[in-house]
C-alpha cells in the first residue's frame, strides 16, 4: 500500500468497528478526497458518517468538536493545511482548551487531518508546513507520519485517543514509495519516536515530509549516523533523543518548515537544556528558509541531501 | 385534567419567575461583592433574566444548552445549584472548572449545559456539533445556544447557522440582543433586523420582546418543537443589558442608561404584573419569593466564601488524558518554589 | 449623438464579446498545455466567460477589482496583457509576482487588480478595506470583488458582508455562482438563495442570469452605480463550470456535466446570438474575430514559453522590505549548494 | 507618562502629522478601548479616523490589511490577544505574504496593536501570550515594549514601517510605571535589542512583561548579570545576544508564554548553533508551563524572581 491507502485502510478498519467514527471536510464524500485519501468510504459508510460540508474550515473544526464533546469520534479533513488558519480560534481556543477549562467534565477526542508539506508545485498556499502553530498549543498532540505502516498505525492510535490530535500528512510522500502492510489493524504507539537507523557519530532529527531525504543522504554519508523520526512531534520523545545525542554529541534537526521557530527550535532548546555537555559540536538546523512557500523555485526552498550532507559534514568536522 | 395542567402551567411560571428574582440577587450580590474585593470580575445578567427564564422554561431534560457568559437566570432555572454558580465565579476548589476560567464562564455537566469560552460565540458550531451527535444517534433532545446581539458578526455564527441548515439539525439559535455590545450599540452592529439573518441560511427566524418572560417562552416552545424534527431556527428575544457590560467596564461613557431598575421596562416588575395579572403569584407571595430568595443568595455566598482556592498542583492536570513530561517538570519546577 | 453613443456602445459589446473569446481560447490553450506538461495546473474558466465580460464592461478607470483565480476573462477585457496572464501562469521571470504564486493567482497592478490568494474568499474583506480608503479620501470608482458559491460560507464573506453595510462603502460583491465547489453542488452549500444572502446584512441582493453577458453588463452596470453612492450590493450571477474545478480535478466521480460546448447554454453561443441579433456583429465579423483570438493565444503562448524562471536569489526578496540576516544567511546556504 | 498614556500620545502625535493614520477595532471611539489605550482619540480625530467595528477580529484585520494595500495606515486593535485567531488566516496568509506574492507590487503598512499577558486574573482567554505564532510567519515584525519610552518610541517606529508589525503591548505593564517621556515624537529603533544592564556573568534575555521581574532578580542576584530586553521580537537582534553571550558564555531566557516553542526555543537554538562553543552551562529557559492559563492560580502560572534567580543559580554553579 502507498501511504493514501494505508490511511484509507485505518479509518475504513475504524469505522466499521466503531460507528461513533466520523469523517467531515470538504469533498470527502464521492470525490474521496482530492487526494482520495477518503476514496470509497461515503459508498461504505454513507453519507451521515463521511459528511460532505460546505466550504468553511471554521465550521467543519467546529461542528467536529462538538460531536467529539458528545462521544462521537470525528476525524475532520482540511483539504490543504494552508487553509486551515480560519479554524485556528477553534483549535487553540476550543479544541485544545476545552478539557483543562473544563476541569476534565468535556474531552475531545478526534483527529483532525491534512496535508501538509511542498514538493507538488503548490505555491505559497497549497505548500504550508504550520506544525510549530500546532505544536507550541497545549492540549493537542501533532502526529506526522512518514511511510504507509507509520501512517496507517498512527492513525489508529490518534482515532483512539481521547486527545485531540493533529494528524499531518506529508503530501509528497502520499504516493511516493509502496510497502507490504497489514491488512488488518495494528497501532503505531503515539509519543514515541522511532530510531530507523543506528548510528554512533551524528544524531540527526528529522519527521514527515524529510525523512526519506534524511535516510538517502545518512545511507551515503561516510559518517555513521543515527536517524530519528519523531513520528509524534508534541508530546515530543525526550528520553529517545536524549539517549541518541548522549551517545553521538553531534545533532542536525531536518524540517520543511521555515527556521525560526520552527519545531527544530524547540528540539534544539531541549537538548541544550539537558545534554550540552556532551556536544562536541553547535546544533545545527537545516530548514525551509524563512519566507513564504515560493511556486517555480520550490526545489530551491525544500531542504536536500547536499543541504544535510554539509550540516553532517559542518558538526562532524567542528573545530 | 385542567386542574393538572393548570397546576402544571402554575409551576412553571412560579418557577420562571422565581429563577429570575435569584438571577436578580445574584447579579446584584456579586456585583456588590466585586466592589468589595471579594470577586474578581463579573458579567451583571441584569435585564436579561425574562429572555433567560423564558428559554430555560421551554427546554427538557435531554436538551443540551451551549449557553454564554451571561446565562446566570438560566442556569438557575435548570436547576445547577446556586452554590455551584458562586464555587464558578469564587474559582474556589469546588468548582467543576477548578478554578481556571475567570468568573462568568459556566460548565454543568448535570445539566447539559456546555463550558463557556471567552470568544464570543465560538461555541455555536460546538452547538451544531452536539445536535449532529443527537440526530445521528436518534436521540430525542434539541440543542439551544445563546449569543449576543455581538456575536451575529462573528465567524462562528455564520459557519453554525449554516451547517445547521444544510444538514438539518435540530438547533435553537437564541440571540440574547440586550441592544450593546460593550459600547456598540446593535444599530452598529448590523443594518439588518437580527432575526432576518436567518433568511441568509434558508431557516426560520422570528423575534420576540425578550422583556416578556412569558412570551419568550411560548416563541422558545414553538421554536424547540420546530427544530426538534431537524429544523434549526434562529430566535431573537430583544431585551437591554441594565448594567455594565462587566464589573471593569463604565457605560458612562458611552450611554445613558435608559432602562432603570424597578422601572416599567424592567423584566422583573414586568414579570411580576404577569405573574399577578396571570393569577399565578399575589403580592405577598411575590414578596416572600423575593425575601426568601435573598436570604438564599446571601447565605450561600457566605458559605462559598470559605471554600478555599484549589491546591497548585491542581493547575497541571487536564491538560491531556496523561500528563506529559514536559508538563509533569514544569510542575516539579514551580511548585518546589 | 444618439449614433455616438451607438458606437460607443458598439465598441462595448464588440470588446465584451471579444474578450469572451480570447477567455474562451485562453482556456483550452492552458488545458491541453498542462496536458503536455508545459504548465503545472490551472483552474479553467469555461462557463464563467459571459459572468466576467458582462462585470468588466461595467467598469471604470477608477475602479478596483479584488478578483479571484478563475477572473482570466475579466482581466483580458481589462486590458491586462495576454502575455502577462501567461507570465504569471508559467510562473516565468517577467511575471509580476516573481513565479511565486501557483497559476491562476493573478496579480495587475496596473489595471487595480489586487492579486489573489488561494484561500477561498478572502481578498473580500480586503476589498471593503479598499473601499474604506476610495471613500475616505473622497475618490471615486468603486470596488468590485468576485468570489465563487462557495465563497460564500467562508469567514470572510460574512465580515466583508457586515462590515460594507455598516459602514456604508461603495462595495459591489459579485458571486460568480457557477453550481459547483469542487464536488458539491450549491444547493448543499447552502439553503438560501445567495442573493437573499444580501437581507442578512441590511443590504441590497440581486440576481442575473450569469450566462448573459449583456444582462450581466447592464445588472452589474447598475450595481456599480448604486454601490458608488455608499451603498454595497450583492449580485449572484448565475452560470455553470463547464470545465473541472481543476486540471486536476476528475468530475466525473461527482456529476453528469449538464453543459456542454457549444450547446445552447454555452455562454458563448449564448453571446454569439446576441451579437448578432443585436446587430454588433455579423457571422463573418465573428469568425474572424474568433480565428484572430485563437492565433494570437497561440503565438503569444509560444513566445511566453520562451521566458525562463526567477533568478534563484529572487526567492528570497520581498518577504520585508529590507532584508533580514536571516534570511540573507538561509540565502547564502541555500544557493552555495 | 505610563504606558497606556505613552501609546497614546504615540498614536496621536502620527494621527496629527499623518492623516492616512487610521484607528480601527472594537469600543476604541467613544469608550477609548477596554484599556483607554485610545481614549481621547475619537474625540480629536472623528469617527472616520477613529473607527468602532462590529464584533469581528477577522473583520477588523481584513478590512485594515485593505486599507493599507491603498496607502491608507491603519492602526487595528484586537481588544485582547486572545480573540485574535479567527483573524490568524487573515495575518499568517494575507498580513504576512501580500509583499512576497505580489512581488512588491502591494506592500501592507499597518500596525496591528494587541494587549498580551496574564497577571491581571483574566483566566484562559485574557491571559495569552501568543508572541510564537506571530514570530514564527515570515513576513511579520513582532514588538513588544517593557516601559513608557520604548512603548511611544518603538509604537511610531512601528507606525513608520514599511512592513505589516504584530505590537504586543504586556497589559500588566499599562499601569504599572510612570516615567519622564518626551511629549515629542521620537523613535526606539526596531529590529534593536537593548541591554538594559550590563554585566560579565550571565546574561539573561527577555522581553515585554517578564522585563520588570528580571532587572528586580538581577539587581538583587550575587552575580554580575547582563539583561537584554528583545524590544523587536523577530527580526531578532541576533548581534547584540551573540556578543553578549561570548562574553559571558551563561544564558538564561525568561518569558512568559509557555516553554515548548516558546520565543525563548528560538534563542536558544540560535546561541548554540553559533555560540555553542563559548557557553560553560546549559542553556536554562524560565516560561509559562505548556498548560493553559489559568485563573485563580494565575501567580503560580507566572515567572518570578525565585525562579529566574534559580535559573541564574544554576548555570553559575553548573558543573
Ligand atoms: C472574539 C471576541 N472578541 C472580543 C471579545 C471581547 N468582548 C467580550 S463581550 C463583547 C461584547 C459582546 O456583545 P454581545 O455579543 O452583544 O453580548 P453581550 O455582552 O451584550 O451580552 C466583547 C467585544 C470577546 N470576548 N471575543
Ligand atoms: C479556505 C479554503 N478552503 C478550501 C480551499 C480549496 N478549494 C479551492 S477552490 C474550492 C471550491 C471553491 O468553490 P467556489 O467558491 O464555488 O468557486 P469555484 O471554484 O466554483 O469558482 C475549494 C474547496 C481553498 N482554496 N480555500
Ligand atoms: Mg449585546
Ligand atoms: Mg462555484
Amino acid at each position: 500500500m502507498n501511504m493514501v491507502q494505508a490511511l484509507n485502510s485505518a479509518m475504513d478498519l475504524k469505522m466499521s468497528e466503531d460507528d461513533s467514527v466520523i469523517i467531515l471536510g470538504e469533498d470527502v464524500g464521492k470525490d474521496g478526497g482530492v487526494f482520495r485519501v477518503t476514496d470509497g468510504l461515503q459508498a461504505k459508510y454513507g453519507t451521515q458518517r463521511v459528511i460532505d460540508t460546505p466550504l468553511s474550515e471554521l465550521g467543519i473544526v467546529g461542528m467536529a468538536i462538538g460531536m467529539a464533546v458528545n462521544g462521537l469520534k470525528p476525524i475532520p479533513e482540511i483539504q490543504f493545511q494552508d487553509f486551515i488558519y480560519t479554524a485556528m480560534d477553534q483549535i487553540i481556543n476550543q479544541m485544545a482548551k476545552i478539557r483543562y477549562r473544563s476541569g476534565g467534565d468535556y474531552t475531545v477526542p478526534l483527529v483532525l487531518r491534512t496535508p501538509v508539506g511542498g514538493g507538488i508545485k503548490g505555491g505559497l498556499y497549497h505548500s504550508q508546513s504550520g506544525e510549530a502553530y500546532f505544536a507550541h498549543t497545549a492540549g493537542l498532540t501533532v502526529v506526522s507520519p512518514s511511510n504507509p505502516y507509520d501512517a496507517k498505525g498512527l492513525l489508529i492510535s490518534a482515532i483512539e485517543s481521547p486527545d485531540p490530535v493533529i494528524f499531518l500528512e506529508p503530501k509528497r510522500l502520499y504516493r511516493a514509495q509502496k510497502a507490504e502492510i497489514p491488512e488488518d489493524k495494528y497501532t503505531v504507539p503515539l509519543r514515541k519516536a522511532n530510531i530507523i537507523k543506528q548510528g554512533s557519530d551524528v544524531t540527526v532529527i528529522t519527521y514527515g515530509s524529510m525523512v526519506p531525504t534524511v535516510m538517502s543522504a545518512a545511507s551515503k554519508s561516510k559518517y555513521d549516523v543515527e536517524v530519528i523520526d519523531l513520528r509524534t512531534i508534541v508530546p515530543m520523545d525526550r528520553d529517545t533523543i536524549l539517549n541518541s545525542v548522549k551517545k553521538t554529541g553531534r545533532v542536525v534537526i531536518v524540517h520543511e518548515a521555515p527556521r525560526t521557530l520552527g519545531v527544530g527550535a524547540e528540539i534544539s532548546a531541549m537538548i541544550s537544556e539537558r545534554a550540552i555537555e556532551y556536544l562536541y559540536a553547535p546544533i545545527l538546523r537545516v530548514t525551509g528558509p524563512d519566507t513564504p512557500f515560493p511556486y517555480r523555485l520550490e526545489d530551491y526552498y525544500l531542504p536536500n541531501e547536499a543541504r544535510i550532507s554539509a550540516a553532517i559534514e559542518k558538526v562532524m568536522t567542528f573545530r | 385534567m385542567t386542574e393538572v395542567l393548570d397546576q402544571d402551567e402554575k409551576n412553571l411560571m412560579v418557577r420562571g419567575f422565581t429563577s429570575m428574582v435569584l438571577g436578580r440577587y445574584f447579579d446584584k450580590k456579586i456585583i456588590t461583592a466585586q466592589r468589595q474585593g471579594l470577586v474578581g470580575f463579573y458579567t451583571p445578567m441584569m435585564g436579561q433574566e425574562a429572555t433567560q427564564a423564558g428559554a430555560a422554561m421551554a427546554l427538557s431534560r435531554n436538551d443540551s444548552v451551549y449557553g454564554y457568559y451571561r446565562d446566570v437566570t438560566m442556569l438557575i432555572y435548570l436547576g445547577h445549584p446556586i452554590e455551584k454558580i458562586f464555587d464558578q465565579i469564587m474559582g474556589n476548589a469546588e468548582d467543576s472548572s477548578k478554578g481556571r476560567q475567570m468568573p462568568s464562564h459556566y460548565s454543568a455537566k448535570e445539566i447539559n449545559f456546555m463550558s463557556v469560552p471567552s470568544p464570543v460565540a465560538t461555541n455555536l458550531p460546538l452547538a451544531v456539533g452536539a445536535a449532529y451527535a443527537k440526530k445521528y444517534r436518534k436521540e430525542d433532545g434539541i440543542v439551544i445556544t445563546t449569543f449576543g446581539d455581538g456575536g451575529t458578526s462573528t465567524p462562528d455564527f455564520h459557519a453554525a447557522m449554516n451547517f445547521a441548515a444544510v444538514f438539518d439539525l435540530p438547533v435553537v439559535f437564541l440571540c440574547e440582543n440586550n441592544g450593546w455590545a460593550i459600547s456598540l450599540p446593535v444599530e452598529r452592529q448590523t443594518k439588518a433586523e437580527i432575526y432576518k439573518k436567518a433568511e441568509a441560511y434558508g431557516m426560520k427566524g422570528v423575534y420576540v420582546d425578550g422583556n416578556d418572560f412569558i412570551k419568550t417562552y411560548r416563541t422558545v416552545k414553538d421554536a424547540v418543537e420546530y427544530a426538534r424534527s431537524g429544523n434549526p431556527i434562529l430566535v431573537e428575544a430583544r431585551s437591554y443589558r441594565m448594567g455594565p457590560h462587566s464589573t471593569s467596564d463604565d457605560p458612562s461613557k458611552y450611554r445613558k442608561n435608559e432602562v432603570q431598575e424597578n422601572s416599567d421596562q424592567d423584566p422583573l416588575i414586568i414579570a411580576e404584573k404577569l405573574m399577578i395579572s396571570g393569577g399565578y403569584l399575589n403580592q405577598a407571595e411575590i414578596e416572600k419569593i423575593k425575601e426568601e430568595s435573598k436570604k438564599m443568595i446571601d447565605e450561600k455566598f457566605e458559605e462559598r466564601l470559605k471554600i478555599p482556592a484549589p491546591a497548585p498542583e491542581t493547575m497541571f492536570d487536564d491538560v491531556y488524558s496523561e500528563m506529559t513530561w514536559a508538563i509533569e517538570e514544569e510542575r516539579g519546577d514551580i511548585l518546589r518554589r
